[in-house]
């Protein structure tokens, strides 16, 4: 009984399909596939915008939108009829193809990722053997979208963002990748589908997340602080740098363009979340065993929900970067402590299970971390200071 | 990143402002200290006694024509900082709210695109005909016509005056009272005391003294004959 | 060869024909980046995934954004336009020739050319185990090399930071 | 650097030229046909701009990111104040002041009102002093409380900070309302005064308010005082030394972030500032992280103030009944005088040749002095850091621009 609400959406595929000549069962079965997602995480984006307006707001002290429809729910929308029929403008200078193809290309390599995000029980699009290379692999398109935004339009701010935004997504690519080997190293697998399921057990009822590991905690917060600066979210949102260089390399872009770049951003930002999840959260398995009764695509997605609340929490908060120092932080903190990070890992598996190997971990983890930062603070001389007063 | 004391853990400023805004978050929905937003059109505050904008003529009684304080004496004219006030003077006199004879405007142009509500000519005003309304909204079509108020649009009762401004409204009124009073007893007085006539000595303002002492608010017009041109 | 194969092929040779024909240096980049990507799906039809994935990583992700930023640094803002024919054309004709003297000498001389037998797909397991026993030595060597350009450019870097600030 | 094509000196961000010598400034030229002009990248911040405070533009040569020349370019919303000053009468300039600098009007209101006391020899009445005192010192909470969330709003903080220090901000300005009836506007000072006397209620609101902002402050403080990405952005960045400071006239928190123990409340003791106990916050490093910070401890200082202020204002009237408002002549002569806006120093200058209006007007504005050193702080650092100094200086355009 517990099975059917989990493998709803597999069961509802498979019966439609049923209905589908077998000449064309392949792409149908393609099709039947591909669709949800390109609803679904669209329909999230909308969703997004209107949480984080709203929840920025709230934290802000003030209501957000609420003046269209009950609760302001319509707002995503409204906003989505506002881009569609504002004019679009194309800056006289720019490469029009060019200009054209970068939004575009962003999506595609945004959706593309999503293959192979398990979002669910047997609910992988694909079952690649290497999917967790497929991911960053896909990511590294991303690049080359933005440098042709900021290029094609010819505007010197949108040269100075995607400058900004190439520098920092190379540098905090390395970060991600080598927090996630850990996963790799421990699970075996490139397989997304492979590293979910091995997760999926359960010691009494506490799962085997690799979060609750010594390693797999570091990992994890290096992974989301490498996420956040791939996906330029607050305080790593450099390239757009509103205050600064206004809109970076989408800032001559209007109209529908402009919302694709922001669909992709946002997608983007689903995608990392929905690889943290994956390799460090469970993927779609319930936190504890008794919950398994709820589908674990319910499971998928609240986690999800949850990671972008910490985005938008985090973005209500924290003043931004700069460029200098982002890449410091990414080459001199988060870089040594991955590569440290692999050799606990590496370590933990050699280790016989139990108390010992955990702290043993934890504090092999602890005192390199305590070491670096302390090395950091004396080369940055940062103090609080005190100040003296003239009466 | 990184700290700026030995004892301080890694990142702790950051943890500390994100507990900061997470209250904030929450507070919002229990406390009205942190949801400050009033919803304009559905939700207004209650408008402060002393609020301004823009000036408007106080007129006695119920005709706006007749009851006009303004004398057209001009000082508002001449001590508006951005000059948009336009008076033009009539020739004749009409008797005012007591039945003195008076001079009148004929016009009396206010451009409130160009006024900038800064109450100057209300303090400068020895009749106390006019004052700072506080209507606030005056959306219009055009640019220049419509916010160029006239003496019908400007005219408003001392009711009104009353309405938006209690306090100061009360202590204009007794000040004028008294103000009346005094000259109405110096009249008599001086009727009394001779045959001979000198009906100039009515034209000279009196009792300003008595109307500053009434009231703080209201500042006093303490230069009246030297502002007149008569 | 089916017909995703002559479609990718097509792609590939018009995406590389452009990226030599273009005037504009930064097009000739971004229609280059196409073939990798061609040449990738070439390889994941082949069933070489780990292959085709890193060709995606390495060449668009960074050979390309390479080229890219070599070029938008060094180039005219306004934009460069290139001479269809450089005028080094014999130089470039004769080193093509050569290359792909070499090329074809080298797939002639393999029995491969002929064969289409059907290879089962290389997984990434066994890449990695293969990587691990009989190739260690060679591996190893080459990840010394990579550490040792890796420090070498972040002391570089770091240099350069104590110069200006 | 006489010739225009000196080699390019790598300017250093950390060293400031000692008193009296010009900046050293880098030869740029940027025409657009040079090879050089390739290399650099002149970008044009400004008039519309999310951070340049207003119209405000900055023509900015940037090596990659880093400044190496820097224009500030301001008169866009010049509005001629000080010959239309020239025309109108003493009392009629009074409402212009407050347009100077829009978010602070008392003090431009008192600044004036201090000199036109100074040329008429007029005497204030206690009780308007002590209301002079409130109403300014309440100018001051606003006015660091909004630059505080401008200048995190311009780091990047998405706004938060800044929606803090705006509710805030409103209780000022409710305050300020019910006193004046203008929010901004207030034209509320008078020669010899004030032009209404607090009414019912008021002080007790104003106590209330005074009572709860302490609370403001520890908020602020948690949220963002002690964070480490605000220590990053901002330690170090957009040093003005101490010589830099005084040579180039700097006045107000900005001065005494670098050291200058300079504050005309003390300086000066205008008004009835010397029956107050405050101190005056100095910085050590004069970065924009002090800027920063002398301005919140300044926020406590005020506090004092008010408080001292509320507790002691004595009943009596608020106008000195000899001064006539309109038709005001001083005799021939001139005068200046000053306050410690909370901007810097705010001076009028005033010159009397015996009639009704101003023979000459002259204001010294704080934004403009403070905003002249802007290059020498932003040379050598990168855009962000710009942003960030810009906002550290505290400037309002109408008051820069008149």
């Amino acid at each position: 009984m517990t099975q059917t609400p989990d493998q709803v959406f597999v069961i509802l595929k498979h019966w439609l399909l049923g209905y589908v000549p077998t000449s064309v069962h392949a792409i149908a079965s393609a099709v039947l596939s591909i669709l949800p997602l390109m609803v679904v995480f669209p329909l999230l984006f909308a969703i997004t915008t209107l949480l984080e307006r709203k929840g920025l707001g709230r934290i802000q002290n003030r209501l957000g939108p609420n003046r269209t429809g009950p609760m302001g729910l319509w707002q995503p929308l409204a906003d989505g009829i506002k881009s569609l029929t504002k004019e679009d403008i194309v800056p006289f200078t720019a490469d029009h193809i060019v200009h054209f193809l970068a939004p575009v290309l962003l999506v595609v390599a945004a959706f593309l990722a999503y293959a192979v995000l398990p979002v669910g029980r047997n609910m992988a699009l694909v079952n690649l053997n290497a999917g967790v290379l497929f991911f960053f692999a896909v990511g590294s398109v991303v690049e080359l979208a933005v440098f042709m935004a900021g290029w094609s339009s010819r505007s010197k701010y949108s040269m100075l963002g995607a400058m900004r935004a190439i520098a920092q997504m190379i540098s905090y690519e390395v970060p991600l990748v080598l927090a996630s080997v850990v996963v790799i190293m421990q699970a075996g697998s490139l397989s997304t589908v492979d590293i979910v399921e091995r997760q999926a057990t359960y010691t009494g009822i506490f799962p085997h997340w690799y979060v609750f590991t010594p390693w797999g905690f570091l990992g994890f917060i290096l992974f989301m602080i490498a996420a956040t600066a791939e996906s330029n979210r607050s305080p790593f949102d450099l390239p757009e740098g509103e205050s600064e260089i206004i809109a970076g390399y989408y800032i001559e872009y209007s109209g529908f363009k402009f919302a694709l770049f922001f669909l992709g951003e946002y997608l983007g930002m689903f995608a990392t979340s929905g690889i943290a999840i994956t390799l460090f959260l469970g993927g779609w398995s319930a936190p504890l065993s008794v919950l398994t009764f709820i589908p674990s695509w319910a499971w998928f997605f609240l986690k999800l929900l949850t990671l972008i609340c910490m985005f938008i929490w985090v973005r209500g908060t924290l003043p931004r970067l700069r460029m200098d120092q982002l890449m410091n932080f990414a080459w001199e903190f988060i870089l040594p402590m991955a590569l440290f990070n692999m050799v606990i890992a590496g370590l933990w598996r050699f280790m016989n299970p139990g108390a010992v190997r955990w702290f043993v971990c934890a504090f092999l983890i602890l005192v390199p971390m305590f070491v670096l930062s302390a090395l950091l603070k004396r080369k940055k001389k940062l103090q609080l200071r005190t100040y003296s007063f003239a009466e | 990143m990184s700290r700026d004391r030995g004892s301080r853990l890694l990142g702790e400023g950051i943890i500390k402002g994100l507990a900061e805004t997470a209250r904030n978050f929450f507070g919002s929905y229990i406390s009205k200290q942190r949801l400050t937003t009033v919803q304009y059109p559905e939700e207004r505050i209650p408008q402060d006694e002393s609020f301004r904008n823009f000036p408007f003529l106080v007129y006695d009684g119920s005709d706006p024509e007749a009851g006009l304080r303004c004398v057209s004496c001009q000082i508002c004219e001449k001590e508006c900082p951005p000059k948009c006030i336009f008076i033009e003077k009539s020739k004749d006199k009409k008797p005012d709210a007591v039945g003195k004879p008076q001079f009148y405007p004929t016009v009396f142009d206010i451009d409130v695109s160009v006024c900038m509500s800064c109450q100057i000519c209300v303090e400068v005003c020895p009749f106390e005909a006019i004052k700072m309304d506080v209507k606030y909204d005056y959306p219009t079509e055009s640019r220049f016509a419509a916010l160029l108020f006239d003496k019908h649009q400007l005219a408003k009762s001392n009711d009104y005056y009353h309405q938006i401004h209690p306090t100061e409204a009360s202590a204009v009124d007794a000040a004028l009272a008294a103000e009346r009073e005094a000259a109405a007893t110096k009249a008599a007085a001086a009727a009394a005391k001779a045959a001979a006539a000198k009906p100039a000595a009515t034209a000279g303002a009196p009792g300003t003294a008595t109307a500053s002492a009434a009231t703080s608010t209201v500042t006093p017009p303490s230069d009246t004959t030297a502002g007149e041109p008569r | 060869m089916s017909i995703s194969f002559l479609i990718i092929a097509v792609l590939i040779v018009g995406s590389t024909a452009a990226a030599m024909g273009l005037r504009n240096p930064i097009h000739c980049v971004l229609t280059l980046s196409i073939t990798f990507g061609g040449i990738a799906a070439l390889f994941l039809q082949l069933g070489a995934e780990f292959v085709g994935l890193t060709q995606i990583m390495v060449y668009v992700g960074a050979v390309a954004i390479l080229a890219v930023f070599a070029i938008m640094m060094t180039q005219s803002r306004r934009g460069l336009m290139l001479g269809t024919f450089s005028r080094n054309a014999l130089v470039g004709l004769l080193t093509a020739v050569a290359v792909f003297s070499v090329l074809g000498w080298a797939v002639l001389s393999q029995p491969v050319a002929g064969v289409t037998a059907a290879v089962s797909p290389v997984s990434v397991q066994q890449i990695g185990s293969s990587l691990m026993h009989e190739y260690v030595l060679p591996l190893e060597l080459i990840g010394l090399l990579l550490t040792a350009a890796l420090i070498g450019a972040i002391v570089i870097a770091m240099e350069r930071k104590e110069d200006t600030e | 650097m006489t010739t225009a094509w000196a080699p390019i000196t790598e300017p250093n961000a950390t060293e400031t030229p000692s008193l009296g010598q010009p900046a050293p400034r880098p030869a740029v030229p940027v025409t657009s046909d040079s090879a050089l002009a390739e290399q650099y990248l002149e970008i044009s911040m400004g008039p519309q701009h999310p951070s340049t405070h207003g119209v405000f533009r900055m023509n900015v040569v940037l090596d990659g990111e880093r400044v190496i020349q820097l224009k500030p370019v301001f008169g866009y919303l010049h509005r001629n104040h000080e010959k239309i000053a020239e025309t109108e009468s003493y009392l009629g300039n009074m409402p212009y002041t407050d347009r100077l600098d829009y978010i602070c009007s008392i003090t431009n209101n008192w600044a004036y009102a201090l000199a036109v006391e100074k040329l008429g020899g007029i005497e204030v009445p206690e009780r308007a002093e002590y209301i002079r005192v409130i109403t300014g010192e309440l100018t001051r909470l606003q006015n660091h409380a909004c630059l505080l969330g401008f200048l995190l709003q311009d780091m990047g903080a998405s706004g938060t900070p800044l929606m803090y220090a705006f509710r805030e901000r409103e209780k000022v300005l409710d305050l300020f309302e019910s006193l004046t009836g203008a929010r901004m506007m207030c034209n509320y000072l008078r020669f010899g005064g004030c032009r209404v006397d607090l009414p019912a209620g008021w002080l007790d609101r104003a106590k209330a308010f005074l009572a709860e902002f302490p609370r403001f402050l520890d908020e602020f403080e948690r949220l963002l005082v002690d964070n480490e990405i605000l220590m990053e952005r901002t330690q170090n960045v957009g040093v003005l030394s101490r010589e830099l400071a005084v040579s180039s006239a700097i006045s107000g928190p900005m001065a005494r972030a670098s050291g200058l123990n300079y504050d005309i409340r003390k300086a000066d003791a205008y008004s009835i500032y010397s029956r107050f106990s405050f101190r005056v916050p100095l910085g050590h490093h004069g970065d924009v992280y002090d800027r920063y910070m002398i301005r919140f401890l300044e926020m406590h200082e005020s506090v004092k103030i008010l408080e001292q202020a509320m507790r002691d204002i004595p009943a009596g009237p608020i106008q000195n009944p000899a001064v006539k408002a309109r038709l005001f002549r001083p005799k021939p002569g001139e005068a200046y005088g000053r306050i410690e806006s909370p901007k810097g120093e705010l001076g009028f200058y005033l010159i009397s040749d015996g009639s009704g209006i101003p023979y000459r007007y002259r204001v010294r504005p704080p934004s403009l002095i403070n905003l002249t050193v802007l290059e020498d702080l932003c040379l050598g650092r990168n855009v962000a850091d710009v942003i960030a100094i810009l906002g550290s200086v505290d400037i309002v355009m109408g008051e820069v621009d008149r």
